[in-house]
């Protein structure tokens, strides 16, 4: 098959359901002329023209919040934040209003925006240009959350939340862009709500994010040469979260890591493992491990790599459960 | 006179249909009736009347807290007090409350959060604009609310779009226990549009035919693409809800209140009718008998509604358009 | 000891700390001729001036970054944000910004500012006037946050709130405003990080959030009853978060169940669950349960009640445990 | 001539240092030694320069991600670069990089989410204003940035509250690759003062002494509690940052930033300088060795401080200023 970058796949995905239906439309800062800041966007504007794929001022709040107006009138609107970092300052529009307006319409209206945004580190860009932001969000009712990691699920994903007619926050991984992976040239969605078995194993479930899938892969290899046999679950989506196949695979091997790369406390890995321990007590033979970032502001440049979380934590995690 | 008597009487229903809505409130939440806080208009309603009047059927509207005389002339009332009561058979199955909202009578929702009706208003104008409609958007606003940053970017990004919108700013001079004087040092609350490249007027929001016109010609702008910010001048009569004493309102401040009575909206506009020999006493006192009856009907049939159940509260498909299963854990 | 409310605690707290400090004062919406839109801050204005209780614009993001600046120059702010649901305006400055100069700045600058907001359900305000926030602010290094659930820790917690040189995030619940309780009239602080055991029982740990520890209690009485004998822990901050008195306890009782307010999923019982679960699997007898809001927005009006969680479903959970 | 000679000198200095120093830092980029991304000022100096140089030596500054020029004439050559290398020697122990502060030189932190400078540099003036302090702020924000919903905040509060302060909008008619006239529809930002009752002017950013006088004036008003807008107009004449191509600017773009270079603000500043006598090509020449020289021995000196060890960066007591222990789980 074809191997594209998730970059390509990214573009491809919104390039397809622009042409597909004319309520879907790109806009953002940079998104347009530009072809976004880190090139991911370009050829849409060639294609689609000014009308749908709009460069806007910097103003994300407002932007969010206009998205949400849009969609309710029946359009499709794809906002992407330059930085997942700033979705801090549009973090009202994206988990306080657009995921309630359906509700406190009793139902009648609906929201179909999707928040794109790229997250994460990788790039040494300090503090706030390389955090990753999900937990964030993670409390907000009527909110959906997707966390590709492959060019083969950013694609699926995406085109799967543009269709969702809830409001969808979607995570992109910056440090991923690059990656190639085998994409289809037939049309394919990933529903959202399906997690993903990376690799099937017996003795340790490490549940991973994004770039931690990558880290847990490399790690498996490593751990298997000395006889562990590691079984690699991506969720995909936070919210839904695919409970069934955590579950069977927890209940399987009964020992979990869960690798993501935001700080630990308050990251998601809390509520997963608080869900796995509610739901597998009985199947659960050792603590379950978060391996994650540390509780520190992201350091500036090479520093970065004290702070964030990498293969041998995921190593090391691993051998302290078998 | 530029307007029709039957524009004249029309906008003297509206008028009175307004008042004695939210005098009806007053005996609702007297009696423990209506849960909740309710925030009343009652002095200002020449501003939203003036605007709605001047609001063709296809144009939406997107109101703050303090929009009954608005959002009452356009909402079917049962429905209305259904929603006001929790109960299930209101526009928004109860749960929406002051946050009332319609799609079918072209009222969009009023958010929690000041400020964020404001892009909100300017993404469902740009939706209209990208889908050649010509619908406008009319969008009110508080003179406490136009300090939120989302007003700024909603303008901003309204003139730089040419998006079919007006802002109309309901100067009442207060934000709960905040005067005007503490809010901003500009004199002029339109005077912000200049800062966007939009036109801006502060007028009296006192006299409804001021404010129809004036938003007839704004509307009639925004339908070509020039959006612009209205600045209608009143003052809150009440407390900042039904119920808050307003022990803030220093002795001035109620003179201040004692000055806007007087200058009371519908008594004016009556007074001109009648001068006018638009209506007669007899037609006002008709007029009114009829929107009382009304008004009391549509009491009666809300209170048969029931609340929520509980499954109707629990109700997954009310939260989520694409229900893709479970509670979405 | 001399009874008063939450609501006189906490402005007691304002007015001690001011009186001793020149550089601590408050600003807000409506905090000063008001009082408070609640009536908690009644008196302050007319004891120390415009100057130092300030009535502000509405503009919670602004506001919040100017309190950061304030912070910076080497004030102590105190700023209230009316209700805990516009924290979401206010979340890059409260989360993103003031947390994070100091380790940007190598540890030159410090930021102490308290950041106040009443938040929580009871008054059948609708979704967004009712929430309980914390959640959306535990994935944040730098912040602290406070939950004081009695006026004894609302008035002890602010005061080293305020002492404190870091920004402390200091969330009170409104419907606990009107609660008694003793509180000395002589001074003293509750310091931040030490959790209160609120009930010593031996069956089943409940570690229980503000308005959730009055739940608590009333669910031990009815358990006991039954011969279930149980241990309220409130952990009074969750950042930072008193570990040791939460594991001596899980060690003792060997079953937890976690209560808090807000919705469940994502929520800070998540945290706290797989902190204990990472810690303490040892003694655990049985899965961690959490009590907590459905993951739907909060209704309007009655219909609250269905959505948020209360005694006996801590009676529930308890039972399933024992 | 309103300034002396000693004060055209010194803002002759400035200039170049800032020139100078930028195209160091494009040479460090180019050898890979500088990691992250640099925003050049190149062409824009004259804003910076005509602000700083009217600034007293408590005043403070809050740069942006753009204010090579301001920042470099207020810290120290060799622990600035330290910063931007990232080594533990720099003003932040070089956590702060483009983000460098020192409470001592009195440059605040540049945060990393555009438009809180504005409301931060407010709150910074608050303070100040508190303590009876003589000391002004300058904030500086680029055209871009104001269209974000903290700058209008901060702007509204800033006059209402009469604080000692210039918001200077350095308008290089670009932000990343979005030209002005896709920002706003305002032709001058400095109308925007306006709308909140301040006092706002526009003028030409590429003359040194425009900006300085200006700024003279605006700041001596701020410290009376006047505080007041100032949009500098000027041109990016690179990427957006170094090593951006820039490839969304299209020939018409192009011949912009052509004309901009020949408009460059030093060049027709020096031509000044030589044809009223206040120098000499002689002393030009000194004066830029002279800063060359400095420039290449920071660089020597900030090369041998290290990057921050591992206990350097996972230090708890660089997060927390009350350390309650643990990492504060
Ligand atoms: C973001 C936000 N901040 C604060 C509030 C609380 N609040 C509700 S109404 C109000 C005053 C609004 O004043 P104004 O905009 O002038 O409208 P008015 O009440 O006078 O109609 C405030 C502060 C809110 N709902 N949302
Ligand atoms: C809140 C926020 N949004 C977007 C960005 C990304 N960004 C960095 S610089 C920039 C352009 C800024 O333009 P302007 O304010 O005109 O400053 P200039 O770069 O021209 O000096 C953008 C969009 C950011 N850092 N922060
Ligand atoms: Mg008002
Ligand atoms: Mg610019």
């Amino acid at each position: 098959m074809r191997q594209i970058s998730y970059a390509q796949a990214l573009n491809e995905a919104m390039a397809e359901e622009m042409r597909k239906d004319k309520n879907v439309f790109l806009m953002g800062e940079d998104v347009g002329v530009m072809g976004g800041w880190l090139g991911h966007t370009i050829g849409l504007y060639e294609e689609f023209g000014a009308e749908r794929v709009i460069d806007t001022p910097i103003a994300e709040s407002g932007l969010a919040n206009i998205a949400n107006g849009m969609a309710m009138a029946g359009k499709r609107p794809i906002l992407e934040i330059q930085f997942g970092d700033f979705l801090g300052l549009a973090f009202d529009a994206v988990g306080n209003q657009g995921p309630k307006f359906r509700y406190m319409s009793g139902g009648e209206l609906k929201v179909p925006a999707v928040f794109r945004s790229l997250q994460g580190g990788g790039f040494g860009a300090a503090a706030q240009h390389s955090q990753c932001v999900e937990a964030w969000f993670m409390n907000l009712p009527g909110l959906k959350i997707a966390v590709p990691t492959t060019p083969y699920d950013v694609k699926g994903l995406l085109k799967a939340a543009v269709r969702d007619d809830d409001p969808v926050l979607f995570l992109e991984h910056k440090a991923l862009l690059g990656v190639k992976g085998e994409v289809p040239e037939e049309e394919y969605i990933v529903p959202l709500g399906k997690a993903k078995v990376v690799k099937e194993g017996k003795d340790v479930t490490i549940i991973a994010l994004q770039n931690l899938v990558y880290h847990s892969i490399e790690a498996a290899k490593e751990l298997e040469e000395e006889g562990i046999s590691v079984e690699i679950i991506d969720p995909r989506t936070l919210i839904p979260l695919d409970s069934q196949t955590i579950f069977s695979s927890v209940k399987k091997t009964g020992k979990v890591v869960i690798a993501h790369e935001a700080p630990k406390r308050g990251g998601v890995g809390g509520e997963i493992s608080a869900f796995i321990t509610e739901n597998c007590f009985e199947s659960l033979k050792a603590p379950i491990k978060r391996v994650a970032a540390l509780n520190i502001p992201i350091p500036f440049g090479i520093p970065e790599k004290y702070c964030l979380p990498n293969k041998d934590h995921i190593v090391k995690a691993v051998k302290e459960l078998v | 006179m530029k307007y029709s008597k039957e524009q004249l009487v029309k906008m003297y229903e509206q008028l009175q249909l307004s008042r004695i809505f939210e005098e009806k409130l007053i005996e609702l939440v007297a009696e423990g009736s209506l849960p909740g806080f309710y925030h009343l208009a009652i002095g200002q309603e020449a501003v939203q009347i003036g605007a709605v009047s001047a609001m063709d059927d296809d144009d939406y509207l997107v109101p703050t807290h303090r929009s009954h005389p608005a959002v009452v002339n356009r909402l079917e009332l049962d429905k209305f007090f259904c929603e006001l009561l929790g109960r299930y058979d209101g526009y928004n199955q109860g749960k929406g409350w002051e946050h009332v909202s319609s799609v079918e009578r072209k009222v969009l929702p009023a958010s929690g959060d000041l400020g964020v009706g404001a892009p909100l208003a300017v993404g469902y104008a740009w939706a209209l604009k990208m889908d050649k409609k010509d619908s406008v958007v009319v969008c009110l606003c508080g003179d406490g609310a136009s300090s939120e940053g989302n007003v700024h970017e909603a303008m901003n990004i309204a003139a730089l779009f040419k998006l079919p919108i007006v802002f109309l700013i309901e100067n009442n001079k207060w934000a709960i226990s905040t005067p005007f004087s503490k809010q901003t040092a500009v004199d002029k609350l339109s005077k912000r549009a200049a800062g966007y490249g939009m036109k801006g007027v502060t007028i009296d929001g006192n006299d409804v035919l001021t404010v129809r016109a004036t938003m007839d010609e704004a509307i009639a702008k925004a339908r070509k693409g020039e959006p612009s910010v209205v600045e209608a001048v009143t003052y809150r009569w009440k407390g900042h809800f039904e119920g808050d004493p307003a022990t803030y309102r220093n002795a001035d401040d109620q003179k201040e209140v004692e000055e806007a009575m007087k200058n009371c909206p519908i008594k004016k506009f009556k007074a001109m009718l009648l001068q006018e020999n638009v209506m007669t006493p007899e037609d006002m006192e008709a007029v009114d008998k009829n929107i009382l009856q009304k008004i009391e009907d549509a009491i009666v049939e809300a209170r048969k509604s029931p609340l929520p159940t509980e499954k109707q509260t629990v109700d997954y498909d009310a939260v989520y358009a694409t229900n893709l299963g479970g509670d979405l854990v």
